[in-house]
């Protein structure tokens, strides 16, 4: 144990220095939903399916849909994105999500392509 | 103030303590350092969850019933589908149960060497704990990079799994098992070999083969008293079947033994994995499920890290299963806890706990009451807290609602 | 002992029609039988066959009767499911922790989750519900519902 | 004027201050690298000082208030008086008269009793085992490192740490044979500092923080100085009347000698710490009387055998 300990000493310290240094996520990470408005055909199967009823789907004026997201609700399964048979819904590699306002974590994403978070 | 009458006097370990990561109570009764009697009082983590299955369709239970655990969560996500799958009748893809079976056992690396850690904590050797945990780190990785995360996987799915394992992501798990091989020969070495560990272990949480069999104990508790007890053989799913591999047992009955049995199971954890993963069979990875489960019942069980996990599943042929019951292995575990405490010292308590590896969140699961009708002068709310500390610096000429921006 | 093999000694000492018991598959057996004879089952099971452990109790809400359902496994991976029931109106049973002491915290919890009576446990916390849990307030029956703790109960946001 | 300064300002009390803020970053430091962490910045102890003096003082209800008080600046008194006594990279301390080493072991004994008294009567389930373990603790360690510290004074026939170490000045070579007394102080000052393994009467994970459990605020900051500042001392006691070099080379030289010194101290007592799990009651009290004071016994009836060969 001694020798292990002392030639840890003179190693660099393994701790990562986040939030100043941040990880690269693995591809396929499940972090921060993304939704496609223009794909959506409004079958709400993700709402149905939804462990944590952290999506709604609406139908807005014009026709298209928008999505409210509810990310401290959302508990990243990505059940949501498989259920989805037109792929609008992604997960995104997006994992600092933490708010100090309860209700910046709803997102809301309407059709409008400017608007995307 | 403690009863001094007749020298004996009772101190509460938990709900809250430092020794326990997780909320249960243990009280006990001390005689100078000696332990008298101990009483344990569990369901503090009791979320709802059997009922709340019941209110939710199969696809969400899924995800709901891996939440019942961080560390174990495949191990319980996969009782559960394989119980439904029972009920459903359905063919789980070859594959499908090589990738279960890699992934179960990725995550008994990274279960036994967080318990290691734990335990050196236990035992005030803090230098263990950094170790285990850094090296434990290898297997998070992986399990990120095939899965999607590190803890709470989301593999499972109704009818097989939901992400495949590619060619290079085996050679990755390769690469990443001989690292973590070496590290764990190393801590063989060290729970064997380093005189204080060895002293703080041996003779500690002594319970003998009879009565772990008469109280029910599982996984590697039991096998460290000398009972062979071990689902992946006895009981085999996925691909247990297919895979050689040896149960690890021994016949100290204590701690030491305990730490010896989860070491030496992590080496034969590690030829599996290699096994599973040169072998990897081709073909589908999962099968399409229906929505509505037959009417029916099945039992499931699963050699989880901690010992054999117990899913019973009754449909009723609609999309919401009619009852689910889960026995998580703690539940099993702690009723040994009190035989083994008895006649030892306080200093024991914390390492005798840790020995089974206990999993309050596994084992308590139902409602959540908030009591927010009784308010007695011992209850301060947030605000009124909040209140008090901007006052009492106020009075020392601080003014914290400039400072901290509190309100 | 192999699940068939527990089948037919069962069949044979109980005189069970093939309804109340099945063998679905390997190492799986489920029987049911009436709460009169199923404390003589139970020994029979844990002496005669050698279903030594205990996994679990089930505890079902079934209309008119509560059922109880004894997980038990063997060394050779075998689980034998005996399932009986009482009265709901009168929902008493005795204790198994004489054969099992490890059937303790299962018994407290039909004890809280659904409205059992267990004669002969012995005195001592109960599990898993809190000490200020409304008395006759069982969550795992059918018809109860979050709302029935009135005020403060609900876990809703 | 001069002699006021030497107390207060250099080499006395505000200079304690700062090395034994330093003492418990390196230590915490050290004890992080060698286990593969970053460890704090340089200025985390005296933040966590700042932190506490800022905080409010909380005293249970049922704790008899004066020697709740009274312990932590009894603690930290008595270490900084200990001090005075001690030669740093002179023969001479700031003070000292004939006998002065049993006055230093018996200050660097209060902080214990203090200790003990303020756990005691703060009446928390867990002070109170944590004061008791502490006094029991304290009967295992103390014998050896009296035993220990008075083999040297025998060879050296004084009780004067001045004259202790003008004699070991004068005949370094005499130095090695007080190695076996010189590992069982050390082993034996982790017990007094209460580090691992024999941080037995502040475990965390069983009885939570010990005797400290109740305090909190300024009460808190006094008696983790206190710490930090007896970590210093019985580092410098050691180095000394068991490593005597470098004593005048002159202010300059002569200090850096004596920080050497006790930082290499520190080190090795760092270094136990991190090796090590922590023993039991009953292992720690059969270690210190079956293996330490055997041990400085033997070094004792050594040294009376030597100066009586020698004389």
């Amino acid at each position: 144990m001694l020798i292990e300990v002392l030639e840890n000493l003179f190693k660099k310290p393994i701790t990562i220095t986040y939030p100043i240094k941040k990880e690269a996520m693995p591809k396929g990470y499940r972090g921060k939903l993304k939704f496609f408005p223009e794909k959506c055909i409004g079958c709400k199967l993700c709402m149905k399916d939804c462990p944590a009823n952290a999506i709604t789907i609406n139908m807005t004026a014009d026709g298209k849909y928008e999505a409210i997201l509810d990310m401290g609700k959302c508990i990243y399964c990505g059940q949501c994105v498989d259920s989805c048979a037109k792929k609008a819904l992604e997960l995104t590699d997006e994992f600092d999500l933490a708010q100090t306002d309860n209700k910046k974590l709803t997102v809301d994403i309407h059709a409008e392509p400017e608007k995307k978070p | 103030m403690p009863e001094m009458n007749s020298g004996e006097f009772k101190i509460p370990i938990g709900p809250q303590h430092p020794a326990l990561k997780e909320p249960t109570s243990f009280s006990v009764a001390l005689k100078g350092e000696k332990i008298m009697g101990v009483d344990v009082r569990l369901g503090y983590n009791h979320r709802g969850i059997e009922k709340a299955c019941e209110e939710r369709t199969y696809i969400q239970d899924v995800y709901l019933i891996e939440r019942i655990c961080g560390i174990c969560s495949h191990s319980h996500s996969t009782a559960f589908v394989q119980a439904v799958e029972e009920i459903a009748g359905l063919e789980v893809p070859k594959r499908a149960k090589y990738i279960r079976m890699i992934i179960g056992e990725l995550e008994r690396i990274h279960s036994h060497l967080l318990w290691l850690g734990v335990a050196g904590h236990e035992i005030g050797f803090d230098t263990l704990l950094m170790y285990t945990w850094r090296d434990r780190e290898i297997a998070m990785d992986i399990l990120a990079e095939i899965t999607g995360n590190r803890v709470n996987y989301g593999m499972n799915t109704i009818g097989g799994v939901r992400r495949d394992i590619t060619a290079a992501q085996a050679k990755e798990v390769m690469e990443a098992l001989k690292p973590l091989e070496e590290r764990t020969k190393y801590y063989i070495d060290i729970a064997t070999q380093e005189p204080t560990i060895v002293e703080r272990l041996s003779g500690v949480g002594y319970v003998s083969k009879e009565d772990t069999i008469k109280l029910g104990a599982v996984g590697p508790t039991a096998r460290a008293s000398g009972v062979a007890r071990d689902i992946r053989r006895d009981d085999p799913y996925s691909a247990y079947d297919e895979i050689p591999f040896n149960v690890i047992t021994d016949d100290h009955c204590d701690v030491y033994g305990r730490a010896v049995v989860r070491l030496k199971e992590l080496m034969e954890t590690y030829k599996m994995i290699s096994y599973g993963v040169m072998n990897l069979p081709e073909g589908p990875i999962s099968v399409r499920a229906p929505r509505k489960i037959p009417a029916g019942e099945a039992i499931s069980r699963y050699e989880a890290p901690r010992g054999e996990d117990f899913h019973y599943v009754k449909s009723n042929g609609s999309d919401h299963p009619e009852r689910v019951k889960v026995r998580a292995p703690t539940l099993a575990n702690v009723q040994c806890v009190k035989k083994m405490l008895e006649n030892r010292y306080l200093a024991d308590l914390p390492i005798v706990v840790a020995a089974i590896d206990p999993c309050f969140s596994c084992t308590d699961r139902l409602i959540e009451v908030k009591d927010v009708d009784k308010k007695s002068s011992d209850v301060i709310e947030w605000n009124d807290l909040t209140r008090y500390s901007i006052d009492w610096y106020r009075d020392r000429g601080i003014d914290m609602t400039k400072v901290g921006g509190l309100k | 002992m192999d699940a068939e093999e527990t089948k037919q000694k069962l069949v044979s000492k109980f005189v069970l029609p093939d309804t109340s018991i099945r063998s679905p598959r390997t190492r799986r057996v489920f029987m049911e039988i009436d709460y009169a004879r199923f404390r003589e089952a139970l020994e029979y099971s844990y002496n005669g066959l050698a279903y030594k452990a205990l996994a679990a109790i089930t505890g079902f809400d079934e209309g008119e009767n509560l059922a109880f359902m004894y997980h038990m496994s063997n060394e050779e991976g075998v689980v034998l499911s005996i399932k009986t029931f009482v009265k709901k109106a009168d929902p008493s049973l005795m204790t198994i922790t004489d054969i099992f002491p490890g059937a303790d915290v299962f018994e407290r919890e039909l004890v809280d989750l659904l409205g059992a009576k267990v004669e002969g446990l012995k005195p001592g916390d109960r599990y898993p519900l809190t000490d200020d849990w409304p008395a006759g307030q069982y969550p795992l029956r059918k018809d109860w519902k979050v709302e029935n703790l009135g005020e403060g109960g609900s876990c809703q946001r | 004027m001069h002699i006021l300064f030497e107390v207060f300002i250099f080499p006395g009390v505000l200079f304690l201050f700062v090395f034994g803020l330093w003492a418990e970053f390196f230590d915490r430091r050290v004890y992080a690298r060698m286990q593969n962490r970053i460890g704090p910045p340089w200025f985390q102890p005296l933040a966590d000082i700042i932190k506490l003096i800022a905080k409010e003082d909380l005293i249970p209800e049922e704790a008899n208030v004066i020697f709740f008080k009274a312990a932590p600046v009894f603690a930290l008194a008595a270490v900084l008086a200990a001090f005075v006594y001690i030669p740093l990279w002179s023969t001479n301390a700031i003070a000292s008269f004939y006998g002065d080493i049993i006055v230093v072991l018996y200050l660097l004994t209060l902080p214990t009793i203090a200790i003990f008294l303020g756990g005691w009567y703060s009446t928390s389930l867990f002070a109170r085992i944590g004061s008791v373990r502490n006094v029991t603790q304290f009967f295992a360690y103390e014998v050896p490192l009296l035993m220990g510290m008075l083999a040297p004074t025998l060879l050296a026939n004084t009780w004067s740490f001045s004259e202790l170490t003008a004699y070991y000045h004068a005949h370094p070579q005499y130095t090695l044979i007080n190695l076996i007394a010189f590992v069982v102080c050390l082993i034996s000052l982790q017990g007094k500092l209460e580090k691992a393994p024999f941080d037995i009467p502040e475990a965390e994970t069983e009885i939570v923080a010990g005797g400290f459990t109740e305090y909190s605020g300024r009460l808190f900051a006094m008696l983790r100085l206190a710490l930090d500042i007896e970590m210093v001392v019985g580092a410098s006691l050691i180095a000394a009347v068991f490593l005597p070099f470098g004593f005048g080379l002159g202010p300059v030289a002569g200090f850096a000698v004596y920080m050497a010194k006790v930082i290499s101290i520190v080190f090795l007592l760092s270094v136990g710490r991190t090796i090590f799990a922590r023993m039991r009651m009953d292992q720690m009290i059969a270690f210190c009387w079956q293996y330490l004071v055997p041990l400085s016994m033997f070094q004792i009836i050594l040294n009376l055998v030597l100066k009586g060969f020698l004389s």
